[in-house]
This record gives structure tokens, C-alpha cells and sequence, in this order.
């Protein structure tokens, strides 16, 4: 049996595969159903300074070969996060790997989390969600340059921990983006967030979801993940997390080759909760039937030169 | 309740929350499909031996009292969680009142379709649950013309139960309200996870703050959860 | 029945349907399955100064709920276009409208093309496609405010005809660059074109498409495109075709609500010639069914205030 | 060739490229379908009596030449072509046999597959084309073990035709120009629109321009077409 373990990030990940944030909770949920030490861990709902309450229903409905969400952010925020969720994951995990992932309105709020953080256990690091509106600046953080690259200068200077930063396909070139969060210290990428959607409702002639607006995610945004991580991956040297409508073992091999050395799992544990532990069986199934004993040496071995014009 | 979801080739399908209509000694369970839209078309084309994704039990059902009457009204394919309800409980009474010679507890079924099109078969329905429903349809169709509501009275200790589509919630709770009945209500809100981890599915709570259908419902007594005024 | 005709651009367009640029060829292949006058008309392929030979194989593949694409604006160039396509749309159209949809390398490329066509009979208007990389500015035309300010003033000096600049998704906020165009003079917006994006064929850990990357289209992008089209709406007051995923009268109700006067549907086609036409009819049938005699009272008819928390 | 897709519920599929294997009278087509990736896995699972959507005839066929013995060369699901063609061309000979006393024009059917597991009906094939083809597996399962390509021969007159998977037709090209023999190639390239207006579906052509396989193609005189060396 191949060997899917990778030291990345200061430890050691047995398996590649992750649940993405804002999809699995905060662990327990997911601890009933599946065996969470068997993949490589999961990315927590994410967490502000303060607890928000959420946007009004619909949250969620289908959308071709996907789904929108539009939860709002709603969660128990840092003091309830650190007294009544950070002990379930660090009693319960031992080989799955913990990231926080954090958001606030204002890079202050992001660095308030962080410190509140960095001296609990239960945890690896943290993914920092720069899809949220800054609301200094008016624009999202992980469209702005300028706004980013200040955000992770300044979370730098909190931690030691991993610091990994998940960009938005929502911008005109995420290689900029990748590049900028390399030279402001971040350790690592994670590669994508959701697109911005809308459905609406013909008859009632109103947005399905409440907010009107949310997150489109699931297979439809499967070959823009894999584009975003060879962006990302050709502008910079960080190691990424690729995301976006994974399902089995050869959505995710997709990321590796492009240049993930990590994946997360999102929406289709949605149709099964077991789809995490699929994909990384489905990985580890792929190095044996192609007989290679290493997971790392495919991360990024995509073959893109000389392509010929000849039909194949 | 219990997530029926699909996984082929080709195919992409949130699973869908299904109300258990039946369940047999051996731990089978049965489901009322109706076809609404894109997914539970797709789901209806299953064929008898193929494998579909049913994840659950999930959340909480209805909440029946030892002893005391139940009134359940259902809205269209809102009739599915009380042939398992009804089924249970007379079979229940018909345990007791073996034992203890006690009148069986009783149950009316109010069930209202928009015609005769829609409607269960009533045969079938009484065979599952030896109860005979008082039957309403929109055109008068079948049984009495109007709403299902309309069946609904004053000042009856029974304990009021309600499924069906969101506008007939809002109808059953003001009038229980009104009438001074006890009142539960399964609630219909679009889901995703199932389990409690997304937040994608809450309905408004009483005290303001939001609360997760699947988990803590879809079965809310009605003083749990804010309604229109 | 419903009335679907509305006066824009200065011509009567008996119906809101269009069949996408690239999508349909010049017209006659799509004349000869679909009486293409049914339909308010269509959108070229790509017309460049000098004909483009275009990429090597595979051009396109499945993805889900859509496709990828890297056709490489392979045309015929404008002078041939002038010779041999132009005279087939002036000739079999009597009611459907054409674009023509035109792209360079730099904005005297652009300029070049509508000079060489604005003489010429046989269509109505231009749609800028600036999805396509500026040589000169090394970004794209559509994610890069200034160029694309300049483009369009240059062209609007250029024609009187009607201009509409085909916005790409991929930016922070299309309400941006909608505003801009309609501040540089353009007479209309198309929203969207297709999202960046990348397949692996893992087995031979190559991309699949010849050109690596592509664009992707289809049922999947949908609630992307209403969203563009809401946003656009929101930003500015062009009348906008709304493009992205339209398989039927539902889909394209959802894009004529979010504020689309217009709609094109492009890879539905591919599934079924007819897709147009029944997009066309569900439209009709949407307006008889809940008895609305016009439909220009329908557009941007989104009833998004007061959106109420409770279940519905 | 035609394309064959569908348009269901939660199912996006672009219609995927079949050659015609069979023709009746009454103008039904037949198409031979084997499961490669995720459409044709779910276009298998279609049911008789169910609706798809089917365009065509598209692009150009093989074309024979009256009188001239054909030499069929079938990788796997390649098969699908010579069965009709096989078909025709034994009962156009026919006709002329019966009409003007000729012999029959001479169909050799060359037809490869990885091994047993995979192979068409022979009786079948038997049935519809009359024609015996000359079997090959890569493991030696049946027929003789080896390439399809094995079985080409120096100097023969027979037009060669081959279809399969493309580093078969590169073979084939190769050794018919080794051999001297004239052939045509049924190329596979993904295809979106079928019908010349996407240009999704481009060969190389010996000139060096791209050209549109699903209208110029997918039959080519392998002449027309640019080859690896
Ligand atoms: C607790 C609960 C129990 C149910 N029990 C039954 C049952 O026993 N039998 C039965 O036939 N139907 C039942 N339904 C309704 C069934 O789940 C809906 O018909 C279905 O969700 C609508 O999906 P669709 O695929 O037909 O519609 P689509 O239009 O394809 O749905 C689109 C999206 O809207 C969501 N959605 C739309 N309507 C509803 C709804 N009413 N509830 C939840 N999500 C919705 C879907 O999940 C999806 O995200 C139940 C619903 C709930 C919430
Ligand atoms: C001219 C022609 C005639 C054909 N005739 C037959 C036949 O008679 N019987 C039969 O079983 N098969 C035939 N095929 C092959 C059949 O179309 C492929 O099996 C199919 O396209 C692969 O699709 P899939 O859904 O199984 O694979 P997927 O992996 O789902 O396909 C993914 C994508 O790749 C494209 N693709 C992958 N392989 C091919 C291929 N070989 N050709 C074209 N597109 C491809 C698909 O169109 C799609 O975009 C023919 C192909 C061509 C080009
Ligand atoms: C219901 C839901 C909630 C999400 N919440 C968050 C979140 O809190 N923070 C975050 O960074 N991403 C969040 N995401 C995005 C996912 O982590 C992931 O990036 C995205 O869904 C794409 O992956 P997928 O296609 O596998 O779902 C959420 C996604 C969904 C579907
Ligand atoms: C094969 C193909 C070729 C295309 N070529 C062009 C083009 O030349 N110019 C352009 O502006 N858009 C082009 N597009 C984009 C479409 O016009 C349309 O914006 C996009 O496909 C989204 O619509 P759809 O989901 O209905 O296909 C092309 C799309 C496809 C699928
Ligand atoms: S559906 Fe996910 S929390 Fe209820
Ligand atoms: S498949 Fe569209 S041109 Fe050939």
C-alpha cells in the first residue's frame, strides 16, 4: 500500500485529504460518522472575535452540479470556540491535523483571533478566510493587494504557528495574489474559496437564498480549483491546499498533479459523508495501480510541455 | 427524517429530506416520494433494487403522548410521517388495550390535497394505519371542498400535529393559537449536511435566535419557533 | 400569447433570445436545424483583424455540469469575414439580430475590426469580447479598468452602431467594469463569458485541453452569470444579455429578473439545436402562465427587499 | 456517426459521438455502445423505450469503392463502423452478384480486442455482416495473440480502413505507408457542437490548418492528415 504521509507544515500528514471549512463543523459531527483519524484532518467552521448570528433562510439550495450557501458566517465566536469546541478536537484527534479558519471585518479583528489562539492546543494553525467584505476598505481582503498583503504582514507578527492564507478565484489573476501572500509570510495557500452566485426563485421572482447573494460550490467550480492551483503554484513556492469539488480519488489527483500537496473536501460530503475517506482511498489506489510508493514526488508532476496537436 | 441522495455518473444531487412513512419489524424503512422538482424527479426514476445514498435517521419526530388523542393534519405529501405516526400509534393502543383493556387512544388524520389527482390511496392508507381520513380537497373533488384546516376544532384535548407546506404551517398555527390546541409542526427548510455542521438549514426561534431544522427539528412544538404576525 | 418584443438598440427585437458567440458558428450550420428567425438572433464567432489558426487539440471536454473550451479564437479573419460570412447573415435573416463579436491583441486590433466592418450590411451591432489577453498592457482588457476604458472610447469614436462589451467574470466586482463601460460610451453589457479553468487527464498527467487551460461554460456557471447580471444592473443602466448555463425558460427568467433584457444561450446547444428555440418558448409560456402580456415589465422585476427570515 | 445525449433532470451531458453499426430498412439506426468513461456509463444505462436525444447522421462515412475488396481493420468498439459497412457492402455484392452474375467484392475484417471478455457476439456479427472476421487479442484469449495490425498484409489491392483507438491508427498509418497501401481512418476527437460550428473537434491536416473532424471527418484518407513520424 502506497504512502500518502507528507512533512508539511512542521508535521507529519498520514493522509492528504482535509474537510473544508464551514463543512464539517467543528469535528464532532463528522467523528460519529466517519473515522476522522484516518484522513489528514479537517478546517473548522470559520471564527470571529465575536459569535455572529448568521444570515436568514434559504442558506443553501442546489445549483447545477453544485450548490450556493449563504450561512453568513454564523459562529460561537473566539471565547465560546476556545472554551467549548478547541477541547472536543484536541482530546478527540491524534493524527488528524487542526486548522482554525478565521475572518473579521477588520485585519484587527483577524490578528484579535489569532492571538486569542495561538497559546490553546487543539490545533496546528491557521487558514485565514480573505473572502469577507473589509470593512474599512470596502473591498474583500482577498481582492486587494494592498489590504492582503498588510493582513498577513500583521497575523505574521502573531504567530509562529502554520499561517495559510485561502484565496478567492475572484480576482483577475489569483498568481498575484498567491505571490503577494508568499512575500508577506504566509506558510501556505489554500486554493479556492467559493465564486459568487445567485439563483432566484421565478415564481415568487425573489433570491432563493436570504441574502440574496452566496457561494457557489461543488463539482461545478471543480475545473476553475484545478486552474487556481496551477496559477497559484506557478507564482509561488508555497505548498496549497487544493479545493473545490472534489469528490473521489481522481478529482483530487487532478489537484495534485496541478500542485497540491493537500486537499480539502467540502460539499461532497454533503451527498456522502464518507466522501473523505473515498478520496483518500481513491489517491492511495491510484499510486499502487501506477506502482509509485510516494505520494510527494506527484505533487505538481504535471507534464504541460510540448503538448503536439495530434489527436490522442 | 432521512436524507435520500444519489450518487452516478453524470449526476450531482444534494440529498433530499424524506419523512419515515414506514417501517417494518426487520428495520426496513419506507418513504413517500413525491415528485416536486429537478431531485425528486431523479429520484423517483429508482428502480426496485437500486442503490441510492439514505443517510439518517436524522432530527427529531413528533412527539406523541402516552394516552392522549392525536390530531394530525397534513398538507399533500405531508401526510408521509403520520402513516408511520398513525400505524405506530394503533398498533400501540391495540398492544395496551390487549394488556390493559383500555380504549385505544384515538387518532384522526385530517388530509388535504389540492384534487383528487394527488390523493394516497385510501385503501392502502387505511391497511397501514387502520385509520380513515377526513379527506379535503382545494376543487372539492374528493371529500370536503376547502382546506385541510378547516377541519381543525375548538377546545379538543387531542395534541395537534401538522405537516405540510410552509403557507398551511402558518394557517394550522394560528388557529391552534386561536383555539387554545397544543400544537407541533415539521417544518420545511432547504438542507444540506443533514447532521448539524453546516448551519444551512435554520428556521427562526422564538427567542430570535436561529435554530438548525435538522437537528433540534424538523418536529418543533409550535412555541419554539417566531411566526409571521 | 405573450408579447415578447422589445425595442433595444434602437430595433425591435420580437424575441429576448440570441444564440452565443462561438457557440454558433457565422449561422448557417444552426439555419439548416432551428428556423433561426424564430429567435432574436445571434452572436458571432470571434472576429479578429488577421485570421487565428487557434489551438491544438482537444479543444474541449466535459467537465461537470459543463465544458471547457480553448478554441483559440480560431476565425477566418476580417476580411473574409466581410467576403464570406457576412453575406449568408444579410441575406437569410429577415427578424433575428446579429453581433458581431469581435477581439484583438490591442486596441487598434479592436478598432481595426470595427472600422473594416462599420460599412457593411448584414448586422446590428458589436460585442466586445475582452476576455483575451492585452499584449501591450499584459493583462486582460476585461479584469483591467484603465484598458478598458480606453478600448471603449476608442471604438465608440469608431461606430454609431450599437456596442456592447462582453464583460468577463473573472474580477473582484463586474459592477466596476459595468460602470466603466457604460461611462465610456457603450450602448449595452453581455454578462458573462467563461470562467478560467483546468482538467487533468490523470492517467497521462497532462492537462486535457491542447491549450492547458480553458474556459469554462455551461449549466455550472449559472448562478454565476445571474449574479453578474444582477450586479451589473445594480451598477449601471445598459441593457444587458445575460449569458451562462441557459437550458430553458426557467434559467433565462432567472437572468431576465436579475435585470437581463436579453439572454444567449450558448453550450445548451450543443445538447440539443433546439435549445434556443425552447428557451424562447418557455419564456412565452412563463409570461402566459401568470398572465403578463409584455415582458419588459419583467426585467429587473427582483423583488429582493424585505426578504423575511422565516421559512417559506 | 451520430451524437447521442440527454437531457434529464440534474444531468448535464454533451452528446457523444457514435458511429452507425446498424441500419434497418425502415430507417432505425443501431449504434454500438461500449462504457468508457462517465457518459457513456450513464447513456448505458438507458432502457428500452426511453427517449435520448440523438443528432445526426454527421460528418463522412467511410466511402468504398464499387467492386474494390475492403480490408477492415477494428480496434475494440472500432468494430462499430464495419458492421454496417460489412453489412452493406456484402449485400450490395450481393445485388450485383444476383443481378449481373459477378463475385462477390471481398470483405476481410481484421478485429482486435485487449482479450475474450471484451469481443462482440461472433454469431452475431455473423449474422448481420456474413462476414468471418479474423480475431486478435493482446493476451491470446482467443483468436490469434497480438495487435489487429499484425494481421495487415504487404501489397494487398484491398482499400484498408481502420478505426480504433489512436495509437492503432498510428500503426496502421504506419504500416500501411510501409506497405504501400491505401487507406482511411476514422479519427476520435472530443466533439462539442457535431456540426461544424465550434470548432472543438480539429485534426492536423498534412497542410499543417486545422481541420473540423466532426464535418470534414471523422473518415479521412489518411493522406489528408498530418501523422506523428
Ligand atoms: C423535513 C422534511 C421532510 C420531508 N419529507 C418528505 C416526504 O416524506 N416525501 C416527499 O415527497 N417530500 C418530502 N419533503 C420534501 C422534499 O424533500 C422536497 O420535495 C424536496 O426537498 C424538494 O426537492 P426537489 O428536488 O423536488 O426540488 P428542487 O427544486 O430540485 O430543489 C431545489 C433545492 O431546493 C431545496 N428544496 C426545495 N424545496 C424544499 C423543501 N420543501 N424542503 C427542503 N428542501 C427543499 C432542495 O433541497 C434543493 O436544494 C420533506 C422536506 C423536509 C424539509
Ligand atoms: C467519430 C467517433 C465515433 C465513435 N463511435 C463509437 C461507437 O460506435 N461506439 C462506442 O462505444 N464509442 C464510440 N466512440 C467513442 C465514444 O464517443 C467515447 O467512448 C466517448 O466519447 C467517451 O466518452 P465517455 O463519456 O465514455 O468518457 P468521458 O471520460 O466521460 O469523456 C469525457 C470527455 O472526453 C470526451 N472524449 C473522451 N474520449 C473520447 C473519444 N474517444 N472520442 C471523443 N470524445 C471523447 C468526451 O466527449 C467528453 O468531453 C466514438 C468516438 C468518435 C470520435
Ligand atoms: C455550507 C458551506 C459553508 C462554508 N463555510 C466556509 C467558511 O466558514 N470559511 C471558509 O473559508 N470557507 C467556507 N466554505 C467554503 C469551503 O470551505 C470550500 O472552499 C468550498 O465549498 C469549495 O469546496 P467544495 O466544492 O469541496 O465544497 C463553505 C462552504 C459551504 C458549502
Ligand atoms: C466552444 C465555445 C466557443 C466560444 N467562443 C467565444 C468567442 O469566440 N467569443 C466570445 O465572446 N465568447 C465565446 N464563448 C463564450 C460563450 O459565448 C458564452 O459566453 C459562454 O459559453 C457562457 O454561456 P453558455 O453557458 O450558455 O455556454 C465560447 C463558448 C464556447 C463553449
Ligand atoms: S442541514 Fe446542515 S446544519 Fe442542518
Ligand atoms: S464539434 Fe463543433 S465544429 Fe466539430
Amino acid at each position: 500500500m502506497a504512502d500518502l504521509t507528507q512533512p508539511l507544515f512542521g508535521v507529519e500528514f498520514h493522509s492528504p485529504v482535509l474537510l473544508a471549512s464551514g463543512t464539517c463543523g467543528y469535528g464532532p459531527e463528522y467523528a460519529e460518522l466517519i473515522p476522522l483519524d484516518r484522513i489528514g484532518g479537517l478546517v473548522t467552521k470559520a471564527v470571529s472575535v465575536e459569535p455572529r448570528v448568521g444570515n436568514p433562510p434559504h442558506r443553501v439550495a442546489e445549483t447545477p452540479g453544485g450548490m450556493i450557501n449563504a450561512i453568513g458566517l454564523e459562529n460561537v465566536g473566539l471565547e465560546r470556540f476556545i472554551a467549548e469546541k478547541l477541547p472536543w478536537l484536541s482530546e478527540n484527534l491524534t493524527r488528524a491535523h487542526v486548522f482554525v479558519n478565521v475572518v473579521g471585518y477588520m485585519s484587527d479583528d483577524f490578528a484579535a483571533v489569532v492571538a486569542g489562539l495561538d497559546g490553546e492546543e487543539g490545533f496546528l494553525g491557521y487558514e485565514i478566510n480573505v473572502s469577507c467584505p473589509n470593512v474599512k476598505g470596502g473591498t474583500m481582503f482577498g481582492t486587494d493587494e494592498v489590504a492582503l498583503a498588510d493582513l498577513v504582514k500583521q497575523l505574521r507578527a502573531e504567530t509562529q504557528r502554520p499561517l495559510v492564507v485561502k484565496l478567492t478565484p475572484n480576482v483577475a489573476d489569483v498568481g498575484v495574489f498567491a505571490r503577494i501572500c508568499e512575500e508577506s509570510g504566509a506558510d501556505g495557500l489554500s486554493a479556492i474559496n467559493t465564486f459568487p452566485g445567485m439563483l432566484i426563485d421565478v415564481e415568487r421572482r425573489r433570491p432563493v437564498i436570504g441574502n440574496r447573494t452566496g457561494g457557489v460550490s461543488g463539482p461545478a467550480i471543480l475545473p476553475m480549483g484545478v486552474y487556481s492551483t496551477w496559477r497559484a503554484r506557478a507564482a509561488c513556492d508555497l505548498p496549497i491546499m487544493g479545493i473545490g469539488g472534489i469528490r473521489n480519488g481522481t478529482d483530487a489527483m487532478q489537484y495534485i498533479l496541478a500542485g497540491a500537496c493537500l486537499v480539502q473536501v467540502g460539499t461532497a460530503s454533503f451527498v456522502d459523508p464518507d466522501a473523505a475517506v473515498r478520496v483518500h482511498e481513491g489517491i492511495a489506489s491510484y499510486l499502487d495501480d501506477h506502482g509509485l510508493p510516494t505520494l510527494t514526488e506527484l505533487v505538481g508532476a504535471l507534464e504541460d510541455e510540448g503538448i503536439s496537436g495530434l489527436p490522442s | 427524517m432521512f436524507g435520500l441522495g444519489l450518487e452516478e455518473p453524470g449526476v450531482f444531487l444534494l440529498p433530499r429530506p424524506f419523512s419515515v412513512a414506514w417501517r417494518s419489524e426487520d428495520g426496513r424503512v419506507g418513504l413517500l416520494l413525491r415528485v416536486f422538482g429537478e431531485g425528486t424527479r431523479l429520484l423517483a426514476q429508482l428502480e426496485p433494487g437500486e442503490e441510492a445514498l439514505l443517510l439518517g435517521p436524522l432530527g427529531r419526530p413528533f412527539q406523541v403522548e402516552p394516552g392522549r388523542p392525536i390530531e394530525c393534519v397534513a398538507g399533500g405529501v405531508g401526510l408521509a410521517p403520520f402513516i408511520f405516526l398513525a400505524a405506530e400509534a394503533t398498533a400501540a393502543t391495540a398492544d395496551q388495550a390487549a394488556s390493559a383493556g383500555a380504549a385505544p387512544a384515538s387518532v384522526r388524520l385530517l388530509y388535504g390535497e389540492r384534487n383528487e389527482r394527488f390523493l394516497f390511496d385510501r385503501d392502502l392508507l387505511h391497511e397501514l394505519t387502520g385509520v380513515t381520513p377526513e379527506l379535503f380537497t382545494e376543487d372539492g373533488s374528493v371529500g370536503r371542498r376547502g382546506f385541510v384546516t378547516e377541519g381543525i376544532e375548538d377546545g379538543d384535548e387531542a395534541l395537534l400535529l401538522a405537516c405540510g407546506p410552509t403557507p398551511m404551517l402558518h394557517a394550522v398555527v394560528r388557529l391552534a393559537g386561536e383555539r387554545g390546541r397544543d400544537l407541533q409542526v415539521s417544518v420545511e427548510e432547504h438542507m444540506a449536511c443533514g447532521i448539524g455542521t453546516c448551519q444551512g438549514c435554520v428556521v427562526p426561534g422564538a427567542d430570535g435566535a436561529w435554530i438548525k431544522s435538522c437537528v433540534e427539528g424538523p418536529v418543533f412544538d409550535a412555541t419554539e419557533l417566531a411566526w409571521p404576525t
